[in-house]
């Protein structure tokens, strides 16, 4: 049965997802354990995987619809003629976070959302988001990610909109269904380019065949910068903060991961589609790593200074996010600027590498703290009626509980120690030092800043005296709610505590998946 | 251009439509500017897929195996399924834009500009 | 010879209806408009020997599409401001 | 505001200079990646690779004997690409999934009365005798036709998406001639039901055959007296009872396709109407 797990990921979500307007006539209960278990279901199998792929660093293959499912093609052929679902270290490693937020984001969502006929149409787009998120993360077939990129940003759009009698979160929604419409057809036309020369579409076939002429390279930037668009780069960031701080706040959690999936699949073209760094017509690996650099400071600083002067909460954090997907651009651009310099892999072992790790040890670290924020702002926004930071005071004296988890997510933003934004962001500063120093103060420079905005906040909603008649909700914090606050709050300390483990577990194996070449 | 012209089509709708997407104000305009584009993209893999004088790529009612010269199936395959992606988001961007309508009685993008500036 | 005639005669079509549907203020005429390049576009689909395409896209190109998006229409309004 | 329209000016004008340096690298047209000649000495029956070096070619010489199917393009969405078929039925399940979710407190808002039969002649409203009753003529035709494309999507052009799309073509022809059913709330549980139905069996069929890998075609040649029949190979006029699970899957997406897109134009619709009352009562 282990050989089937890849598809079982994504089949068996697929499948709660379609029973679950059958399912939900029996009665709510069922429908919600259905969906937990599924969701349970789906993180144990993938953590159920972690020795075989990430310790051993064996690649699953399935072939959907083979014969034999683990022969990439029939014997006597070059290349695979079906769709490849191909689980390396990477996959895995983003697989884990997707799933883990996923798990969080219902739990929290069970309590927040009102139990009315919408939520069963909301348990299934959230299902289909993880579906998408998966199947994106694991396919290796071109078209096949087109297919799932749209499930994903369909159902975020749906998503961002759900509150319908609102003024904007429809307008919030359509608007990101524009942008993933645009980014989804131009890159549709750089598949439509690779699959013109190479009659394929299977990612480590047109990598072995790839000849990097005039149109590989323009389908490189078909394919590169809609990606970087759907993660919320700096040019064209400008759909982050209405989406975010419009949507309901276990959907702005998933939503960061689902950028965060985007960049996944920004990674993973420039390496595995078109890495090759000892080819000599390959391209010029520097010129990429400046790009992508460029793009991680604007991206980090921009972010940074536009969340200061915001006096909404959700919108704060919103720039914020913007703000640290700058590290993991910068983190990885150091990466790939030294991935084919000169002097033959010696500075890409000697500091390339932990820039690397720790821009994609990052990814983890952000999906969970600002997950972790986000849900936490929830909270902030249901107790006070508005999310204006001038309007609130005094919360910490009636939740505790979120009070600390806030402190947590906070503190783990700003890269205080004992937390796991610390973990992620030494790696970087340390390589980054080497590569550059000015970048790596840059780095630092941003780090205090957040802390700052931060520091604002809690100061304004949390702290200061306690007054009820400003709390429109005044229901304790039911179960659900800090379940899913709790998941994240113990993983961001024990990701900080024991950055180790988790970097020899998953994170190093995911750099080598994207480096196997060297 | 002599046999690009197909190619030059493809490239033209899809010119005019993200002219459009960047210049239109109206929510609705928008929409159809995007099925235009995605209409330039069905054309595109179509035409890498053709061969002149070939056959549909249908065995029914085909001429003999000496002659036949067929299609290639896979883009149009792949079209079947973009054709209906292409549907399902412009029917998901039209409820969107008649509930936006609803709640601030107005599609013209300037106008909802205004919309994020609130506390 | 012929078959680049007809292509360049139903290519000039599609590009000219494709620019009326964006040129009318009048969201209505736009969606027709629309529609019959996605008629003229399944012509070409037959054309490029793709029978299954010009089926699917003339029934929902053609007939689906332009369903909902008249329904939209007569939600919102037809003049574009 | 200036900055925005230099920026969208400069990037149009890079998408169509890139577009057109890459038309002129392309391929011409009409030359694809492949060999022309694959059909040479096609009746060997084990399976044969040479020749053959892109993935077309290899559907187009050997997908006939594989899947049973005369419809290449019907055999590559459903038996070598159903994977993405199903996230294709999925993309359209999600659809209606969120326009039911968004629309829900619109359409529950008030109560409605829908007046479509005219009370003194027993017609629609608004529309007249003949286009109403041509309506219903034409329904069962459409009906029929789309039918005949989803059972005969293995052999001839069609299939699930065409036939299914068809079919619904015909309930928005029942809409626009005012031919709606007063029970909305029923009507739509109703198609919500058999569109879960009709993926339910899509994926189902895809767990049956994981014995040997998921969504593998395990009819194909299973008994040739239910849906494995041999067929000739080369031009044949085909037979229904042939290529596996492939017209399963088929009418499943038929279904899906019908319910769903039935379901989107049947809540869109309802939604219109009910905003024509409530401004005719004010």
């Amino acid at each position: 049965m282990i050989k089937h797990i890849p598809i079982l990921l994504i089949a068996i979500p697929l499948l709660a997802a379609f029973m679950l307007p059958i399912i939900g006539r029996i009665g709510i209960k069922v429908r919600d354990l259905v969906v937990l278990m599924v969701l349970l279901t789906v993180n144990f199998l993938l953590f159920y995987i972690i020795p075989e792929v990430a310790l051993n660093g064996k690649v699953m293959y399935y072939v959907v619809g083979a014969v034999d499912p683990s022969a990439l093609h029939p014997e006597s052929l070059g290349f695979p003629i079906r769709i490849v679902l191909k689980i390396d270290g990477f996959s895995l490693f983003m697989g884990i976070i997707s799933a883990v937020v996923a798990l969080s984001a219902f739990l929290y969502s069970q309590s927040y959302i009102k139990n009315d006929e919408r939520k069963s149409y909301y348990q299934i787009l959230l299902m289909l988001m993880l579906v998408g998120m998966l199947g994106l993360e694991l396919t290796n077939d071109l078209f096949n990610f087109f297919v799932f990129m749209e499930v994903l940003s369909i159902s975020c759009a749906a998503l961002v909109a759900y509150n319908t009698e609102e003024r904007h979160p429809p307008y919030a929604g359509y608007k990101y269904m524009l942008i993933s419409a645009i980014a989804t057809s131009f890159l549709l036309l750089g598949i439509g380019f690779c699959y013109a020369q190479y009659g394929s579409f299977n990612m480590d076939y047109i990598h072995s065949k790839m000849q990097h002429n005039l149109i590989d390279k323009m389908a490189m930037i078909f394919m590169i910068i809609p990606l970087a668009m759907k993660a919320g780069a700096i040019p064209m960031h400008m759909w982050v903060p209405d989406t975010y701080s419009e949507a309901p706040a276990p959907v702005t959690a998933m939503l960061v991961t689902a950028s965060q999936a985007s960049l996944y699949a920004l990674f993973r073209f420039s390496f595995s589609l078109y890495g090759n760094p000892v080819s000599s017509v390959s391209i010029n690996y520097n010129t990429l790593g400046w790009i992508i650099i460029t793009l991680g400071v604007l991206s980090m600083f921009i972010g940074v200074t536009m969340a200061l002067v915001q006096h909404d909460v959700k919108r704060l954090m919103a720039f914020h996010a913007v703000s640290q997907t700058g590290y993991m651009l910068l983190g990885v651009g150091v990466g790939i600027a030294v991935y084919a310099a000169a002097d033959g892999g010696s500075s890409f072992n000697a500091y390339g590498k932990v820039a690397m790790t720790g821009g994609i040890f990052h990814i983890m670290n952000h999906a969970f703290y600002k997950g972790l924020l986000f849900l936490t702002s929830g909270v902030i926004v249901r107790r006070f009626g508005t999310r204006n930071l001038d309007k609130m005071i005094g919360l910490a004296h009636r939740d505790t509980f979120t009070a600390v988890a806030f402190i947590i997510g906070a503190m783990a933003i700003a890269g205080i120690p004992p937390f796991n934004g610390f973990a992620s962001k030494i790696l970087i500063y340390e390589s980054v030092y080497k590569f550059s120093p000015l970048l790596s103060v840059i780095a630092m420079f941003v780090s205090v800043l957040t802390l700052a905005s931060f520091v604002k906040v809690f100061y304004s909603a949390f702290l200061g005296p306690r007054r009820d008649d400003l709390i429109v909700d005044k229901s304790p914090l039911p179960f659900g709610m800090k379940a899913g606050m709790g998941i994240l709050c113990v993983l961001v300390v024990l990701l900080g505590l024991f950055p180790d483990v988790v970097i020899e577990t998953l994170v190093k194996p995911a750099v080598s998946a994207l480096v196997t070449i060297r | 251009m002599g046999n690009y012209f197909l190619y030059v089509t493809v490239v033209l709708l899809i010119f005019i439509g993200v002219t459009a997407l960047l210049y239109k104000k109206n929510l609705i305009k928008i929409v159809i500017a995007l099925n235009i584009v995605e209409s330039g993209l069905n054309l595109f893999f179509l035409t890498l897929a053709y061969r002149p004088g070939g056959t549909a790529p249908i065995f029914t009612l085909a001429p003999g195996l000496e002659e036949l010269k067929m299609v290639l199936p896979t883009p149009q395959a792949l079209i079947l399924t973009n054709i209906v992606i292409g549907f399902a988001t412009s029917a998901l961007m039209l409820t969107l834009a008649i509930m936006t309508y609803r709640n601030n009685k107005t599609l013209d993008i300037q106008k909802l500009r205004g919309v994020e500036d609130h506390d | 010879m012929i078959t680049s005639a007809i292509f360049i005669i139903l290519s000039v079509v599609v590009l000219v209806t494709a620019l009326l549907s964006l040129y009318f203020r009048d969201l209505l005429a736009a969606v027709v408009s629309y529609s019959v390049m996605s008629l003229v576009l399944t012509v070409i689909f037959f054309q490029l020997d793709a029978p299954d395409v010009a089926i699917a896209e003339a029934a929902i190109g053609a007939a689906l599409t332009i369903c909902i998006f008249v329904i939209a229409i007569r939600l919102t309004r037809r003049r574009e401001e | 505001m200036k900055v925005g329209s230099i920026g969208s000016f400069l990037s149009l004008f890079l998408i169509v200079g890139f577009l057109f340096v890459g038309i002129s690298r392309l391929h011409p047209v009409g030359e694809p990646l492949g060999n022309r000649d694959v059909f040479k000495d096609r009746n060997s029956l084990v399976t044969d690779t040479s020749n053959v070096d892109t993935m077309d070619d290899y559907f187009l010489r050997n997908g006939q004997r594989e899947t049973g199917s005369n419809n290449i393009v019907a055999s590559v969405v459903f038996d070598y690409r159903a994977f993405d078929t199903l996230g294709e039925a999925t993309v359209l399940f999600l659809v209606v999934s969120s326009i039911s979710m968004l629309l829900y407190t619109a359409l529950k808002q008030k109560k409605m009365v829908l007046e479509l039969k005219d009370p003194e002649t027993g017609f629609p409203k608004n529309m007249t005798r003949i286009v109403s009753n041509g309506a219903y003529l034409m329904y069962p035709m459409i009906l029929a036709f789309g039918v005949y494309l989803v059972a005969h999507g293995h052999i001839s052009p069609g299939g699930g998406f065409q036939g299914g799309a068809v079919m619904a073509s015909g309930t928005a022809l029942l809409l626009v001639s005012s031919y709606i059913t007063n029970h909305i709330k029923n009507t739509y549980k109703i198609f919500s039901f058999y569109e879960s139905l009709g993926l339910t069996i899509f994926i189902g069929l895809g767990f049956a055959g994981i014995g040997v890998s998921f969504l593998f075609n395990f009819l194909a040649d299973f008994s040739p007296l239910f849906l494995g029949r041999i067929i000739n190979l080369g031009p044949n006029p085909g037979f229904l009872n042939s290529a596996g699970i492939l017209p399963i899957l088929s009418l499943a997406i038929g279904i899906e396709v019908f319910f769903g897109l039935s379901i989107i134009l049947v809540s869109l619709f309802h939604l219109s109407r009910k905003e024509e009352n409530t401004l005719q009562k004010y």
